[in-house]
């Protein structure tokens, strides 16, 4: 190899999902021994790109991706992982793929056992009857953990492993591949203790220095300019800024991942003033949704205005309001209109005239099966007893089928839902519809709050306006308090009067829509955890 | 991502309707037909096939009903069906040994059934309600466990009306007790319509449609609506403010009620009531009817229920007459094994469906 | 967060008691019948040691889709009736003895590989709800069972002598005798100690298949079948092949379960030829969760123990049902009780525990953030 | 290429080794039965009469003692038949041994050895013949497989 060529070249990689673009012209090298800081925010483009790198099929399912890739200066296109591990690269992804009851050693050599010598059966039937060398699984086993410098028993079960040293075992795997050179670490100190963070990074320095490239993905500033020879930022699918470690502060990292470079923010003076009451108070939520872990939120929600709750992806802002809806197991105190709402009862809080629009459309949002009619008007009668006749003196409920489908005529018409009629199925429409249908929804059991998640995440443009407008519009109105979770900055700041912007599970700090960039990415990566 | 940004069309054509319908069901459809038209060529009167057909789908409509609420609620097919059916046994038995006879036997079979049902229901639904997931599996060895508990019950039980106990030792019930005298053909008989060799049990028809009309209704109603709901997508409901388990448990008792008059009904046209290990299978051919009717594992119909049970019964009468004449071989028993634990076994292995 | 505090003495009891529940409740109601039976020990142990011959091997058979995360597997019915098949061709043709046996064996690999085949492909087709899925593929391939049997053996499949065949020309007899071959496994080396007989060849045989089972379980296969079992997108990730994978288990699990029928209808000496196989998955499986195990995990030692427990049950059951209540249909109509229930335990003790797994992680929260408050 | 034709070979040696075990077993596991006659046989024109006792004895064991127009029976396996005869031609005579050598046909389940026939050293088709069970007598009543009912398991 020479030195001469890079270990790896990117040039001009673009992609799209069905005509959504996520990734233009992206390029970058990065050199054997060379750490590479890759930083932005959720949704930049960090991830897709590393899909791209580490072949994984969601590209090609997807159809493939623009521009070129080589390693050692050939060009190569990998349709697998596999592929991608055996020219040398190696990947350890946020969610552990260990297997609980193997030991560490079993796990980093998890489908590369060394084998003994073949017997009869092997040979009749297959290779894999042969037996496991477990001496040797051993030595390797320890070998690679060595390498990582931390001190893991070969026999610990990984049920028994505390995550840092999941994280590590994980790392200790791709180490032991002999044809490794490239190894991409996707946010590998988030779930660490300082100490093992600590660690981590020493044996990061380590591999560099063994020659090994390593693409180190975090969203704690502070390490990547410990460690990192030089940093990318994205945002937007675009490279914004490509520096040596050396020359960047924190500032400027978290000012280029989040900044426009255009202030194209119209913020709308508003009657809301600061003099305006709190309809909600939030105090101590703590809420066990997988992935967006709250663990100690207190908030003020002021009647009658938008706010907005934003934060990197996984920080905890999606928990608070399926924490409070009851949509996940959740403690603390929340009052809303000088009452206590109970929480983990969903019933309670729809009959305090709360309402959500969930950003899990299709799991949570949406009766996919069944028609618009229904998914428009269904919460409404069960919560309001709307669209339906009694009968035989109120004892039986009867669903009264044409007030439904003239709501939801109504509710057609003004999203402009795009749809065959009131009775086609949720199933059938497109993403930009459905939440449509789910604002409808929302909207028609005429809340006093409403908490919307996501409203515009994998819908295009034309339905993100729409959606957003809507909102607007209800809010001032119908003189109705929304609280809007997105991972999308920007949108918030079109939409909101104030910004809280959570980090670690805790509210890092609330700031007026107009405040600049620089400090919303510096309250996102303040206490990442 | 984004796929859904992709609005799915709707196929069209004859591919889309065999996707619809399902293939199994096309192929059991076109075999009853071949079977009707047969029929007539082989020396068998289509009059008497078809009486025949209709009084078993009197026998059963309400049995296959009884999976209705379970399937709507998300619970899965009723494999637990044993379980009502051991409470219309109960009722039957408790009926009859109070000494109550004719039309009055009937009604106070069902009332005495129906105290059963619920119980059995509730303690089962919240049952069901632990195991979300493994609803399947866990009913059929509910029910199986039901049956054979009661095996001991029915020897123990103080039964003393010697129409039922064993005549030499005078205690324990007989495996087969026969209802003459109770509610033999009691609703078959009401308004029955005879012409020739055919015959309509109007009563009993009529009494399935009563049933069927209710069950209608209250998927009309703003319970039913969360039943629907509930099954369609759990955490839909739930966050729109529905009790989940406790409209499981409804469904789950309601199912129970069914499956206790659908085997009273049974009795009725059948002539006998079978203890013992006799419930043990019953909820097979309940279930593969509803599915051959074109239910799924978590949706379902009246109509399924209607052309599932004429489609199931229809070839287990037809076909040991049939295709006896045809091959000289009663393959029937064969035909409806496979015909119908086929049926269930192709609805499990699709895509859909959110229990076990 | 805090450190998990030292199990205590009577916290370890407890456990040990809810891990092994299934077990001593069996226990107990052996330890209640077997005096109310009045059976003499002598008796008990001859029997107990004749149906270990008789039974384990088929249970065995069980273990391996365990392993491979595919929980019970009630489809081993497809390997009894590729068992019986081969029995009914092999008494038709007149081999006796212990060749018998062998050939019977042989013969039953090909028909259990492809129904293996089958139900594995159905199986992963229907990948989270395999053992539901399993129990009616079990029901459908006995109506194919029957087809053949009833139907295709005389006409299709040349069945010659009458002694098998229905009188009606096709089809063969509810019952086909075995005695030409009935414990010719038992007998040859049998010794007899105190006056039990102990079926030394057939332990032999079982003993090598332990060993064979514990080899398999540290081969490359074995080691994926665990993988795949316990997280089948980890394995898939780690470039597994899953699917082929649990179809291999399943294929080894029919054979085995094959071979086990055979074992078990020599001892029987004859076949009940329509509902032998009917029953046999329930009972093994029954005696497999007696033995301890669950629908997740199970080792040979649950097998043994099972075996003896379970057949402990079935045997004096009957006779202390009849001292009791005077009718000795009540103990029959137990025992079968007692296998559906346990049966039915089990599988509820396996989703609660799935269910309980996921409330976890709240309570920890609730205490990291009461530490946090203060 | 090299590992994928060995293996192929491996697995064909096993399909064989099978093959070949079957086939052997299909040999050696064969089950016969012969039945043993003490029967006068007319054998072209000449009759060879029954003795006064017959014992047919396999080493040591004793397989059937046979009176005159007697019938004695024995299984074996495989198709190489041998046993020995013991002979008394009269109450209190001394016993003669004969064996009994005989390949078996494949093809018959039973078959007849008249002993006085080969006692007198006729050639074997004179004394051994397929013995061919009588169809059984009357319409045995048809039986018919059970179905679901029959569900108590008796024994397992």
């Amino acid at each position: 190899m020479s030195n001469r060529v890079p270990l790896l070249q990117m040039k001009s990689i673009s992609k799209d999902f069905f005509g959504n673009q996520v990734l233009s012209d992206i390029s970058l090298t990065l050199d054997a021994g060379e750490v590479l800081g890759l930083v932005g925010e959720n949704g930049a483009g960090k991830s897709t790109l590393m899909k791209i790198l580490f072949g994984m099929d969601v590209i090609a399912q997807t159809g493939g991706y623009g521009g070129d890739i080589l390693i050692g200066g050939e060009k190569v296109v990998f349709d697998s992982p596999f592929a991608a591990l055996e020219a040398g690269i190696g990947m350890v992804h946020q969610e552990f793929s260990l297997i609980p009851g193997f030991t560490a050693a079993e796990n980093i050599l998890l489908n590369r056992e060394p084998t003994n010598r073949q017997s009869v059966l092997s040979q009749v039937f297959s290779d894999r009857l042969s037996t496991l060398d477990r001496k040797k699984m051993d030595e390797t086993a320890a070998r690679a953990i060595e390498m990582v410098g931390v001190d893991i028993s070969g026999s610990m079960l990984s049920s028994d492993m505390p995550i840092g040293i999941k994280q590590f075992t994980e790392i200790a795997r791709e180490l032991s591949k002999e044809q490794l050179k490239l190894l991409i670490l996707d946010e590998p100190t988030a779930v660490l203790t300082e100490q093992e963070a600590e660690t981590l990074l020493s044996s990061v320095r380590n591999m560099a220095a063994r020659g090994i490239a390593v693409i180190f993905i975090t969203h704690r500033l502070q390490e990547i300019l410990d460690i990192c020879d030089k940093v990318v930022v994205m945002r937007d699918g675009h490279v914004v800024k490509e520096v040596a470690a050396g020359e960047a502060t924190i500032p400027d990292l978290a000012r280029w991942m989040v900044g426009r470079t255009v202030e194209s923010v119209q913020h709308q003076d508003r009657a809301t003033a600061g003099s305006a009451r709190t309809v909600m108070s939030i105090r101590n939520l703590w809420v066990d949704m997988p992935g967006e872990v709250v663990r100690n939120v207190s908030l003020d929600v002021r009647e009658g205005e938008i706010l907005g709750i934003g934060g990197l992806a996984g920080q905890g802002k999606l928990g608070i309001p399926n924490g409070i809806m009851g949509l996940y197991p959740a403690g603390g105190q929340v009052n809303f209109d000088g009452r206590d709402i109970p929480l983990n009862e969903p019933r309670k809080c729809l009959d305090a005239q709360l309402a959500f629009v969930s950003e899990d459309r299709r799991g949570v949002g949406l009766l996919l099966d069944e028609s618009l009619e229904w998914n428009i008007a269904f919460p409404a009668m069960q919560i309001h007893d709307k669209f339906l006749k009694p009968l035989l003196g109120g004892l039986i409920k009867w669903r009264d089928d044409r007030a439904i489908k003239e709501v939801t005529l109504k509710y057609i018409d003004q999203l402009q839902i795009k749809c065959t009629g009131p009775r086609q199925k949720a199933r059938e429409l497109s993403g930009g519809n459905q939440q449509k249908v789910c604002l409808s929804k929302a909207f028609a059991l005429e809340p006093k709050f409403l908490f919307v998640s996501e409203p515009t995440r994998g819908i295009d443009i034309g339905a993100k306006a729409l959606v957003l407008d809507a909102l607007k519009k209800f809010n001032r109105e119908s003189g109705v308090t929304v609280v809007m979770i997105s991972s999308e900055l920007e949108e918030l700041r079109q939409t909101c009067d104030r910004i809280a912007i959570i980090s670690g599970g805790k509210v890092a700090g609330i700031l007026p829509a107009a405040a600049s960039s620089e400090e919303f990415g510096l309250l996102m990566v303040e206490q990442v955890r | 991502m984004s796929q859904t940004e992709k609005t799915l069309k709707p196929v069209s054509g004859f591919s889309a309707f065999v996707q619809n319908f399902g293939l199994p069901r096309l192929i059991i459809a076109g075999f009853l037909l071949l079977l009707f038209i047969a029929a007539p060529f082989v020396g068998s009167n289509f009059f008497t096939q078809l009486t025949n057909t209709i009084n078993r789908f009197s026998w059963n409509a309400i049995l296959v009903l009884s999976m209705v609420p379970m399937v709507h609620s998300g619970c899965g097919l009723n494999f637990g069906l044993p379980l009502g059916i051991v409470s219309g046994l109960l009722g039957a038995t408790i009926s009859m040994e109070l000494g109550f006879t004719g039309g009055l036997s009937f009604l106070m079979a069902i009332l005495i059934a129906t105290p059963f049902a619920l119980i059995f229901g509730y303690g089962y639904g919240h049952l069901l309600n632990r195991i979300k997931g493994g609803e399947m599996m866990i009913a059929t060895y509910v029910g199986f466990s039901a049956v054979s508990f009661m095996c001991i019950a029915w020897l123990l039980l103080p039964y003393r009306s010697p129409n039922m106990v064993w005549g030499l030792s005078g205690k324990g019930l007989r495996t087969t007790i026969t209802v003459e005298g109770y509610y033999d053909k009691i609703l078959a008989n009401f308004l029955k319509i005879e012409i020739g060799s055919f015959s309509i049990p109007v009563g009993t028809l009529l009494f399935f449609a009563l049933l069927a009309f209710l069950m209608w209704a209250f998927l009309h109603t703003k319970a039913g609506t969360a039943m629907t709901a509930v099954g369609s997508n759990p955490t839909f409901a739930r966050a729109s403010g529905i009790n989940v388990d406790k409209v499981r448990l409804q469904s789950v008792i309601m199912s129970t009620w069914l499956g206790a008059v659908g085997i009273l009904v049974y009795q009725q046209g059948f002539g006998f009531i079978q203890l013992y290990m006799a419930p043990f299978y019953m909820a097979l051919p309940a279930i593969s009817a509803i599915l051959i009717g074109g239910a799924s594992v978590n949706k379902a119909s009246i109509t399924n229920v209607i052309i599932g049970t004429f489609l199931f019964q229809g070839i287990v009468t037809m076909t040991p007459t049939v295709m006896n004449n045809i091959i000289r071989m009663d393959m029937s028993e064969v035909i409806r094994v496979i015909v119908s634990q086929g049926m269930i076994l192709y609805a499990l292995t699709r895509k859909q469906g959110g229990s076990k | 967060m805090k450190k998990q505090s030292q199990a205590s003495g009577a916290g370890a009891v407890a456990r040990f008691l809810r891990q092994n529940s299934v077990p001593l409740m069996f226990i107990i109601i052996c330890a209640v019948l077997i005096p109310i039976s009045g059976f003499s020990a002598g008796y008990l142990i001859n029997e107990i040691v004749t149906r270990m011959g008789r039974n384990i091997f088929l249970i065995l058979s069980l273990l391996i889709p365990i392993t491979a995360g595919m929980g019970l597997n009630f489809g081993m019915t497809l390997g009894a009736m590729a068992g019986e098949i081969a029995l009914i061709l092999v008494s038709d043709w007149q081999i006796w003895g212990i060749p018998g046996i062998v050939l019977a064996m042989i013969v039953s690999i090909p028909i259990s590989v492809g129904l293996g085949l089958l139900c594995g492909k159905i199986l992963n087709m229907a990948k989270g709800r395999e053992m539901v899925t399993s129990y009616i593929t079990s029901f459908f391939i006995g109506g194919v069972y029957m087809l053949v049997v009833l139907y295709m053996m005389g006409p299709i499949i040349p069945i010659a002598h009458s002694s098998i065949k229905l009188p009606r020309g096709y089809g063969i007899r509810n019952t086909v005798s075995l005695l030409s071959m009935r414990q010719s496994l038992d007998n040859l080396l049998a010794i007899r100690v105190l006056g039990v007989k102990i079926p030394t060849l057939t332990f032999l045989i079982i003993g090598l298949m332990c060993l064979g089972i514990v080899w398999f379980g540290k081969t490359k296969l074995g080691q994926d079948m665990r993988a795949v079992g316990q997280d089948i997108q980890v394995a898939r990730d780690a470039g597994i092949d899953v699917e082929r994978t649990r179809l291999i288990s399943i294929i080894i699990s029919t054979v085995l379960a094959g071979f086990g029928m055979i074992i078990y209808l020599q001892n029987m000496g004859n076949l009940s030829t329509y509902s032998s196989h009917t029953q046999i998955g329930m009972f093994c499986i029954a005696a497999l969760l007696v033995g301890g195990a669950s629908v997740e995990k199970a080792s040979i030692g649950n097998v043994f123990l099972g075996v003896i427990l379970f057949h402990l049950m079935f045997i004096v059951a009957p006779q202390a049902g009849a001292k009791i209540t005077g009718d000795s249909m009540i103990g029959e109509y137990f025992r079968v009780f007692a296998s559906y229930g346990v049966i039915t335990i089990a599988l509820i003790m396996y989703e609660t525990r799935k269910r309980k797994a996921k409330l976890m992680a709240g309570r920890q929260l609730q205490l990291a953030q009461s530490e946090d408050v203060k | 290429m090299n590992r994928k034709k060995r293996a192929l070979l491996y697995r064909l040696g096993a399909v064989a080794l099978l093959i070949v075990i079957s086939a052997a077993m299909l040999w050696v596991g064969r089950g016969h039965t012969v039945y043993f006659d003490n029967k006068t046989l007319e054998y072209e024109g000449q009759s060879y009469p029954s003795f006064y006792r017959m014992t047919v004895k396999d080493g040591d064991a004793t397989v059937a003692k046979l009176a005159k127009r007697e019938r004695g029976m024995a299984d074996w396996m495989g198709q190489h038949f041998e046993m020995q005869v013991e002979v008394l031609t009269e109450k209190g005579a001394e016993p003669v041994v004969y064996p009994i050598k005989l390949e078996l046909p494949y093809g018959m389940d039973g078959i007849v050895v008249n002993l006085p026939g080969m006692v007198a050293g006729l050639p074997q088709q004179a004394w051994v013949s397929e013995f061919i069970p009588s169809e059984p007598q009357g319409a045995q009543e048809e039986e018919l497989p059970p179905t679901e009912e029959d569900l108590v398991p008796t024994d397992i």
